[in-house]
């Protein structure tokens, strides 16, 4: 019945979970959400790194994946950080309405 | 052995559902929600694969800390108004094409490539607990990171101080 | 005093004087300010036209003016003297040859003749007097003195006193180098720097628009000779590995090159592209145009450049390179026969010719094709002998213009004197003696050298009869045209209106005496180059022929003349001219002294009778064209139209041409080359702004084109 | 300290714990020991002393490498890396830190901002790039990479009431965070591919794959394009132009030469090590992307208007050159790349230097029209831009015409003469623009008579970078041999 | 001192330059005066080049080396031969005359007018001394900087278009040059295991004639916009009508001579294969043959005078290159004296422009017509500049052109036959200019009250004339100098040239 589970389940469930969170970077306007998206992203990532060093019977995947959440916490509150003090300027948090720059 | 497909193939579920939602409700508080499901979901699999350090830092430090966070700050910068606009911009379409291009192309690459990794029993079963694992490899060969990492956050606490703070 | 090493001195006195006259004459000459004001709601200028304010200037302008007018013949004198002893000296030496180099002047880098020798070019400064230069040098020395001193009288009057000596300097002293050059390349220097004296001197009343036109024409023509001797001579020094005199002698002396008598060879091209370069200089057609505009320069410009000297400067160099025609009889052909069509030629224009200085300048160029047929035909001393004797009474009949325009106050046209011979006598007289040696009547200059070179063409191996019969229709007009020159001008009623008739006077001595001298010349100076056939003269008087011998290897084919059937010829052939001639006169005179009624008479008899005679009907046409208002028509139209339209076309049409070129290419330039690179940066500049618009600002487009980048890998990828 | 750590380790590690220390310390005495606006200098004092200890301990460990003969030494295990490769480019981290760090007292004082982090900042960056000059762990470069680009999300936002500042900064933040997602996804798979996070172990386990394997070619794409994003190569570079023309200029300054070149570092580390089996497949990508990023760039850059925005896109199509020295790859292209960040590093920080100094009370100073008459007015700072723009355009006998020079060597050793023909094209048209900057300075008239902003720390920076764009020009010889001491293949 | 001759020469500009920068701007007339001192000095020291040059010895003289920078084997190199000889002394006197004229013509922003044209100068001399490519292509781009500026602030309404034309198209021939240098460096490093710029060591190259041809265009194309040869000319007119007088002085008189010495030094002695192919020679006479006519018939119409003497540069570069690639020894000499003479005759010609413009603020030639009546002295000068460019014997024009010719003519008789049509041109569209502007009657009441040439003025066209004379009348120790260095490059290029017959002999020993 069911065939067991390889490590390619993992890598692939990992590539989804990344494309999803790449859609939602690329397509939703709201800053906060594409925040989300990105966290999303790196969880693809430790799906990944977990995947592996399960395969390799090491923990060295699992630390990395502690230093990518490390990493994606302080990204989230830097990114929050900003996105606050635009917003106290700009009273939006629409990621197409902030065009100031371009050309 | 089957019940760890049955478990993968639920937390999977669970994931994908989470994120999928996370990406295409309107109102970012349901997205917030449907992301903490994505992320018990990954913090499921991460038990699975037997590391429960990890699956710990995931629960306390995200479902408990991030999410407040966004949380938080959806409530300051209050997007009731937000909830009714347009969620996708115009490009979306293309996006998405796009996106689900490169994912098959992953997808299509990893498949190519999984003679890498077929599934095996780990090779030798985790003598100690996990956790001690980790520590220990933390503190011995990952020393460095780890003391980078805690410049890395007192810049980002910095950094979060300085962007939030009002203007004196 | 060793003159033979001092000829390099001879074109330095002149040098001298110009250089002099250029940098302090405007110091010794204070200019009248009307030379100044020249704008166009101002006075004309002093001069604009002739002498018109020469009165309003009243006096010389004092001693500087003195002392120019003592200097600059001064110089030209000593050369003369100079000359005269290198001459004498010449004459004693055996070989009669004397050649001075200075130094070297331009030194070439070594290469390869055709032969394959190896060469290297090298031109000296160095001084060739040989029989044929000492004739030059004489004739230039001594006619440009005569012309000085008259151009004290004459352009006493004009602005830019200095200049015009100055000028008249330099061109001696390019003149005498030309003459005393050598190798060719010197001599270019010469024929360049005339050229450049002649537009400087045409040009010398620059503010006349016509004559800085004629100025420039004359340059440029020129330079297409130029082009030509340039050639040539690149040709023979590729050839002979040396452009020196006596070594192209000697090398075609040597046998190594055969007379290319079938087909063009080397030697020919070289030739003809010498021959080229005399064209333009000596004004044979086809570049013959530019003289008679020449004309526009002060008088004695006309008599010294564009009669005696600078135009034969040709007729010298073919002379100087006879070992090369000799070789080429081809080409010999082509000289003759150029000559003897441009002679017809500018005769043929000079009888209906109004302007006395234009009617003068026609028969100039006539005159040079008669000493180009002389060339063809093989008898370079003849033509040098012409040279000489023409450069007498030409001047002559120049100087003698000059002074009856002078006399006029700038009068030009024939139709409007007439009867002017006991106003100026003098001038009358001397005018006289010239027409009748241009005519050639026996006695005088004209008649031995003009003789010679019909009896030289007849008695051609090659039998140029019909050469021949071109000559002698160009004596008959040139004598006709002459004399009517000489019964509009000076006989007859006075055509001018009175009160400038009263104005008339002889020119001062200064003017007068040269003309004198130059009279004299003419009538005497023929006579030591007499015909062989008086043999009851002593050989003194063909001391000429003699003198030119060892220069020119005259081949002496006398004793074949002593046949009495030949002796019979010659004396035949000389009455045959001399007959001419008079014809000429007496027809000139028939229909200039006498016109009203025999004009009457013929126009009423004019009728199938008399058309049947040709002498008549051609009578009648001369008649016909002189007396229908202005230039007339029929054949001398014709002509005229003809050396208009189709001759100066020619130039001007390729004048047109080069504009049309050069607009076009200019074009080109702006629209295609240039374009091109305009196009180009216009292209980089505008795919800026499509590059930039992807910058939408919207961060998403950014992460977009980061997935798109990254999809375009994977596709590589797969593709591959 | 336990017998698991040796003294190696804390040798390699001094220049980074001086700069963490000192950046601390600024951060606190900022507002526990100097709270007065007065006293603000010693922050300043502060962070040189700093820098000036950590390049003492980068001059000890040059020494000690060249005492003890050794081309390179590691330390924790692996996860550091000292070689002349890392203490080329500290030396230029170090020295780009303190040149911007005197300029930026005076632009703060104009802003109207605080000191105390933005001198942290500036050390923790410079920190970050520390380990990317020196690490050799996935996991340490991660970090490091992260650490400097969030102290720099922080510095480009850093004017929190200009909306253009908010803007530049939440752009690239957003846009980093993702590339570095995909960056790490790379390094996942490395890690999965090698059972490691040591780049000597990785190097090893995908030398043992051919080239053409799918796995290594997903970890390949996915890390060259984080890393292509960091030093702005298109199409990852968009971020670029928004992003410096946003930013405090002070901090464009810092980001176009410090960021830029420690990312190159790290590029080079990566493409050198773990993927040089690889070579055949990046060749081509990057002789793609290297055409791609001088044409757009000097493209964009001809109808600029804002000087910002026009170097910004000079600074790209500098990238594009660089990545050349890389294609080329032999050891004159590696060369190649260390001399050109050298070069890079001095003249485009010395020409953001002149543009800092247009910033005055009230006048923005970002505008081409702003440089108007610039010579009328400071014949200095015109002249000065004037030799930091042709050593840009690369003319002779400035520093710039080296870095050029060294590329075109290496292409044509290794027969890239079309791709050589491209670049060399490619002079002319920047040529174009740079020169619209000097029409504007020496021939166009002045649009407001306010002289520019001078104090001593700008013009020392100033006449630093000037002399040095000249002096590596006229006399390259030290720095080359320096810069020879880089060459990473073995 | 004296073994650092040339580096005193090739330094003493900047230096002034240098010790300028100290003047306060405000203090026009003392920089002015520093500036001509330091022109007149560059000159004076460069005199004992000429006394102490030795014609009889081969190769470089007065050389000079030092490392630079060893680790690209790029060294300082300086030394001259006879063709470098004759260019520096050029550049030294037309330097120094260039700037004395503009005493009275630049009145705002003097101090860096006189900078830019020190730099400048040494920068040229630079060019022409330098025995090390690496040298040479610095020196060869610091050029373009001081010219870009001389045009672009103080030339004429157009001045900016033209100054970045001018740039563009030479940075873009000089990057490709910059290319075929590489190729060269790197091909000796393969032969001979290391690096080095130097000429002589590139000589010693042995390359297969494929690449020598790649180098060659590289070159070509690097050297060709320089001189400017055909297709690539158009950057000249409008650099030449924009650039105020001095630039354009020195543009034309120097800068351009950069170009057909950089043919001479480099294309020729280290690509021979190349340089004797007979497609390219073909080519490169083809291109100089319709420049020559060319460049005489687009001046014949211009309305604008320095448009004119603009265009007739090209005609009379199209005389050096076809003398260059006449390959034979007096085609070469011919082109360097050519270079030589016109840097003469245009120079002069440009500052007889200059004049006028300054006093009267319009280069239409239909602006002007009779000034021969107001300025006597300056229509003297004019003729003898105007017949020296036309190349009338005596002056300096006429030798060159002649030696060229005589090249051209051993080479291939059509070539010379289509060039001397250039020479008749040229008298046409000279004389029709000095016509058009001197003679005739004065239509313009402007032109009335001119002032003559000052002393000042006049001091700068002495010495060009007398050097127009000099050449002319004796150019014989010109030929001595060019002799050895012509001599070592058709050597070079034709190696079988010389040994046709044994040594060179006044030519009609044989024939007797």
């Amino acid at each position: 019945m069911l065939h067991p589970v390889t490590t390619t389940h993992y890598l692939v469930l990992g590539a989804a979970l990344l494309a999803i969170g790449t859609i939602g970077v690329l397509a939703r306007r709201n800053i906060v959400v594409i925040l989300m998206a990105i966290e999303l992203m790196l969880n693809a990532v430790n799906i990944n790194l977990i995947a592996f060093s399960r395969y390799l019977g090491q923990v060295q995947g699992q630390v990395f994946a502690i230093f990518v959440i490390t990493v994606a916490v302080a990204e989230a509150a830097v990114g929050l950080g900003i996105l606050i003090a635009l917003f106290r300027n700009k009273e939006t948090v629409q990621a197409d309405e902030i065009d100031l720059l371009k050309w | 052995m089957w019940l760890d497909t049955l478990f993968f193939y639920l937390f999977a579920a669970v994931t994908l559902t989470g994120a999928v939602l996370t990406v295409t409700r309107r109102n970012p508080v349901h997205s917030a929600m449907s992301l903490i499901l994505a992320l018990i979901g990954v913090a499921g699999l991460f038990l699975l694969q037997k590391a429960e350090f990890l699956f710990a830092v995931q629960i306390v430090l995200y479902v408990g800390g991030i999410m407040v966070l966004f949380l938080f700050v959806i409530m300051l910068v209050n997007l009731d108004q937000a909830a009714r606009l347009r969620q996708f911009n115009r490009q979306w379409v293309l996006a998405l094409a796009c996106v689900l291009a490169v994912a098959a192309e992953v997808v299509y690459v990893l498949a190519r490539g999984a003679g890498a990794f077929r599934y095996a029993a780990p090779a030798e079963a985790p003598r100690a607990g996990n956790v001690e694992l980790v520590a220990d490899a933390l503190f011995k060969q990952y020393l460095l990171p780890f003391e980078l990492a805690s410049i890395l956050l007192l810049a980002a606490i910095v950094g979060g101080v300085i962007m939030a703070r009002k203007r004196s | 005093m060793d003159f033979l090493e001092l000829i390099w001195l001879i074109p330095l006195f002149p040098l001298a004087g110009a250089v002099l006259m250029l940098l302090l004459g405007r110091r010794l000459d204070r200019q009248p300010p009307s030379e100044v004001a020249a704008a166009p709601g101002l006075a004309p200028p002093a001069g604009s036209h002739g002498h018109g304010p020469a009165h309003v200037q009243g006096a010389h302008g004092g001693r500087g003016k003195a002392l120019i007018s003592l200097l600059c013949p001064g110089t030209v004198l000593l050369s003369l003297i100079f000359s005269l002893g290198a001459v004498a000296q010449l004459a004693g030496l055996p070989e009669r040859v004397h050649q001075v180099v200075k130094f070297t002047w331009v030194a070439g880098l070594p290469f390869f003749t055709q032969g394959g020798a190896p060469a290297r070019f090298a031109a000296d400064w160095g001084f060739l007097l040989d029989p044929l230069s000492a004739v030059m040098i004489l004739v230039v020395t001594g006619i440009s003195f005569v012309i000085h001193v008259y151009s004290v009288g004459y352009m006493g009057h004009e602005g830019g006193y200095y200049r015009f000596f100055g000028y008249l300097n330099l061109f001696v002293f390019f003149m005498l180098m030309l003459v005393l050059a050598n190798n060719y390349l010197l001599m270019f220097v010469g024929w360049e720097g005339v050229g450049l004296c002649s537009y400087l001197l045409i040009g010398f009343y620059f503010h006349k628009k016509s004559a800085a036109d004629a100025g420039k024409k004359a340059f440029v023509v020129n330079r297409v000779g130029d082009a030509g001797f340039i050639l040539g001579m690149l040709l023979m020094f590729s050839v002979f590995g040396s452009v020196r005199f006596l070594d192209v002698n000697q090398a075609l002396a040597s046998g190594r090159f055969g007379a290319e008598s079938a087909g063009l060879g080397v030697l020919s091209a070289m030739a003809l592209l010498l021959f080229l370069g005399a064209t333009g200089k000596s004004a044979q057609f086809p570049l013959y145009t530019w003289l008679p505009d020449a004309m526009e320069g002060p008088t004695p410009v006309s008599a010294l450049i564009h009669a005696a000297t600078m135009v034969t400067a040709g007729v010298y160099m073919v002379a100087r390179s006879h070992l090369l025609y000799r070789l080429t009889p081809e080409v010999s052909l082509i000289v003759a026969a150029v000559g003897a069509f441009t002679a017809l030629l500018s005769a043929s224009i000079a009888l209906v010719q109004n302007d006395i200085k234009r009617v003068l300048a026609y028969s100039t160029v006539s005159q040079l094709g008669y000493m180009f047929m002389a060339c063809g035909a093989g008898a370079y001393w003849v033509a040098i002998f012409h040279l000489y004797t023409h450069a007498f009474f030409k001047a002559l009949l120049f100087l003698g213009s000059g002074s009856v325009i002078h006399a006029l106050g700038g009068e030009q046209d024939m139709r409007r004197m007439g009867g002017l011979k006991d106003r100026i006598p003098i001038t009358y007289r001397t005018m006289f003696v010239g027409a009748l040696a241009i005519a050639g009547i026996p006695g005088l200059a004209g008649f031995f050298s003009k003789d010679e070179i019909l009896w030289q063409l007849y008695s051609h191996p090659h039998g140029w009869k019909a050469i021949y019969a071109v000559a002698l229709v160009t004596a008959a007009m040139t004598a006709f045209y002459m004399w009517r020159l000489m019964f509009l001008t000076f006989h007859g009623a006075p055509r001018l209106a009175a009160d400038r008739l009263a104005q008339v006077h002889e020119s001062p001595p200064v003017m007068t005496i040269p003309l004198v001298v130059l009279a004299a010349g003419s009538a005497l100076a023929g006579w030591i180059g007499v015909p062989r056939l008086w043999s009851f003269l002593p050989e003194g008087f063909r001391a000429f022929e003699h003198w030119l011998a060892p220069a020119l290897s005259v081949h002496q084919a006398g004793e074949s003349l002593e046949h009495a059937a030949e002796a019979g010829t010659e004396w035949l052939l000389m009455g045959l001219s001399v007959a001419v001639a008079l014809a000429g006169i007496a027809l000139a005179r028939e229909l200039y002294l006498r016109r009203p009624a025999r004009a009457e008479a013929l126009r009423v008899a004019a009728g199938p009778l008399y058309t049947a005679l040709l002498n008549k009907w051609y009578v009648d046409e001369i008649y016909d064209f002189l007396f229908v208002n202005g230039l007339g028509k029929g054949g001398g139209r014709a002509l005229a139209r003809f050396d208009n339209r189709i001759v100066d076309g020619g130039v001007n049409g390729a004048g047109w041409l080069t504009r049309l070129t050069s607009s076009l290419s200019i074009w080109w330039d702006t629209w295609i080359v240039d374009g091109a690179v305009r196009l180009g940066s216009f292209l980089v500049k505008m795919s800026s702004y499509p590059v930039r618009v992807l910058q939408t600002g919207s961060l998403q487009t950014y992460a977009l084109a980061i997935v798109l980048g990254a999809a375009a890998v994977f596709a590589w990828y797969l593709m591959r | 300290m336990s017998a698991y750590y040796t003294s190696v380790d804390h040798f390699a590690l001094i220049p980074a714990l001086m700069l963490a220390l000192f950046g601390c310390a600024v951060l606190l005495f900022d507002f526990l020991v100097f709270p007065s606006p007065r006293q603000r200098k010693w922050l300043l004092v502060f962070l040189a002393l700093g820098v000036g200890f950590a390049g003492f301990g980068l001059a000890r460990q040059q020494a000690f490498l060249a005492e003890q003969g050794l081309s390179d030494f590691t330390a924790f295990h692996g996860a550091l890396t000292i070689d002349g490769f890392s203490i080329f480019f500290n030396w230029i981290f170090l020295a780009a830190s303190l040149i911007v760090a005197l300029v930026s007292y005076k632009y703060l004082e104009i802003e109207g901002e605080h000191h105390g982090e933005y001198y942290g900042l500036i050390l923790l960056a410079n920190c970050g790039m520390y380990f990317l000059a020196c690490g050799t762990d996935l996991v340490t470069l991660f970090v490091g990479l992260e650490l400097m680009a969030l102290s720099f999300y922080i510095m480009v936002g850093f004017l929190r009431s200009d909306k253009r500042s908010n803007e530049a900064a939440l752009k690239y933040l957003l846009l980093g965070a993702f590339s570095s997602g995909l960056l790490v996804y790379g390094f996942s798979i490395l890690y999965g591919l090698a059972g490691s996070t040591r780049l000597g172990d990785i190097t090893a386990a995908v030398a043992g794959r051919s080239a053409w394997d799918p796995l290594v070619f997903l970890a390949l794409t996915t890390t060259a394009v984080g890393l292509l994003f960091k030093v702005s190569a298109v199409p990852f570079h968009m971020w670029a132009p928004d992003a410096y023309e946003g930013a405090p200029t002070t901090v464009t300054a810092y980001l176009s030469v410090g960021s830029k070149a420690a990312s190159f570092a790290f590029l080079v580390r990566i493409f050198l090590g773990p993927l040089a089996a690889a070579r055949e497949v990046w060749v081509p990508l990057l002789s793609a992307v290297a055409i791609a990023t001088m044409t757009v760039g000097n493209l964009a850059a001809i109808s600029q208007t804002n000087i910002k925005r026009l170097l910004a896109y000079s600074s790209i199509s500098h990238a594009g050159y660089i990545l050349l020295g890389l294609v080329a790859g032999n050891a004159t292209g590696i060369k190649g790349v260390a001399v050109y960040v050298l070069v890079y590093t001095f003249m485009n920080l010395g020409a953001f230097l002149v543009v800092v100094a247009l910033r005055r009370k009230d006048i923005l100073g970002e505008d081409l029209e702003d440089l108007g008459g610039l010579m009328r007015k400071s014949p200095g700072h015109a002249l000065l831009m004037l030799i930091f723009l042709l050593s840009l355009a690369g003319i002779p006998p400035t520093a710039g015409f080296l870095g050029k020079y060294y590329i075109f060597w290496a292409l044509i050793e290794t027969r890239h003469y079309l791709l050589a023909v491209v670049a060399a094209a490619y002079v002319a048209v920047a040529v174009y623009y740079y020169f619209r900057v000097v029409r504007s300075m020496f021939v166009a008239e002045a649009p407001d008579r306010e002289p520019v902003a001078s104090s001593f720390g700008l013009r020392l920076a100033l006449g630093v970078t000037g002399l040095l764009t000249l002096a590596i020009g006229v006399y390259p010889e030290p720095w080359l041999a320096l810069a020879q001491t880089s060459v990473l293949l073995r | 001192m004296s073994e650092h001759l040339l580096s005193l020469v090739l330094f003493t500009p900047l230096a002034g330059m240098l010790v300028l920068l100290l003047i306060p701007g405000s203090r026009k007339n003392l920089i002015r005066l520093w500036a001509n001192l330091v022109g007149a000095a560059g000159f004076l020291v460069s005199i004992p080049l000429v006394l102490r040059f030795d014609k009889s010895a081969g190769g470089f003289q007065m050389v000079e080396r030092a490392e630079w920078i060893p680790s690209l084997g790029a060294r300082y190199i300086v030394g001259i031969d006879g063709i470098s000889l004759l260019l520096v002394m050029l550049t030294t006197l037309v330097g120094a005359l260039a700037i004395l004229s503009s005493w009275s013509a630049i009145e705002e922003r003097v101090k860096q007018y006189y900078a830019m044209f020190l730099l400048q100068q040494t920068g040229m001399l630079g060019v022409f001394v330098a025995l090390d490519f690496f040298l040479f292509f610095v020196f060869w781009e610091v050029v373009l900087v001081p010219m870009y500026f001389i045009i672009g602030v103080w030339g004429g309404p157009r001045k900016l278009y033209a100054a970045i034309k001018f740039f563009l198209y030479t940075l873009a021939g000089s990057v490709l040059m910059l290319l075929g240098i590489l190729t060269l460096y790197f091909q000796h490093f393969r032969q001979f295991g290391f690096y080095s710029f130097e000429i002589a060591e590139l000589m010693k190259l042995d390359l297969p004639p494929g690449l020598q041809q790649w180098v060659f265009w590289a070159f070509f194309i690097g050297f060709a916009i320089k001189v400017p040869m055909f297709p690539f000319h158009t950057w000249l007119p409008d650099a030449h009508v924009e650039a105020p007088t001095a630039g354009s002085v020195i543009l034309a008189s120097i800068l351009l001579k950069m170009g057909t010495y950089g043919f001479l030094r480099f294309s020729l002695p280290l690509l021979p294969k190349a340089s004797i192919d007979p497609l390219v020679v073909q080519i490169l006479i083809g291109l100089s043959l319709v420049a020559i006519i060319y460049g005489a018939l687009v001046s014949l119409m211009q309305q604008d005078w320095k448009k004119l003497v603009a265009y007739s540069s090209v005609s009379h570069l199209g005389f050096c290159t076809l003398g260059i690639f006449a390959l034979n020894p007096n085609g070469l000499a011919g082109s360097v004296i050519q270079q030589i003479n016109h840097g003469i005759s245009t120079g002069m010609l440009f500052l007889i422009v200059g004049i006028v413009y300054e006093r009267r603020h319009t280069r239409e030639i239909a602006e002007y017509g009779g000034l021969a009546h107001v300025m006597p002295k300056f229509a003297t000068v004019f003729a003898i500049a105007m017949l020296s460019s036309a190349g009338l014997p005596l002056l300096n024009g006429f030798i060159g052109e002649f030696t060229i010719l005589q090249g051209a003519f051993e080479a291939n008789r059509i070539w010379a036959a289509f060039a001397v049509t250039g020479v008749i041109l040229g008298a046409a569209y000279l004389l029709w200019l000095y016509q058009r502007t001197m003679l005739g009657q004065i239509t313009n009441p402007k032109n009335l009250r001119l002032p003559d040439l000052n002393l000042r003025e006049l001091a700068v066209f002495l010495p060009l004339i007398a050097w127009a004379i000099w050449i002319g009348v004796y150019p014989k120790p010109y030929f001595e100098v060019l002799e050895k260095p012509v001599a070592e490059i058709v050597e070079r290029v034709r190696p079988d040239y010389f040994r046709q017959a044994p040594a060179a002999v006044a030519g009609l020993e044989v024939l007797r």
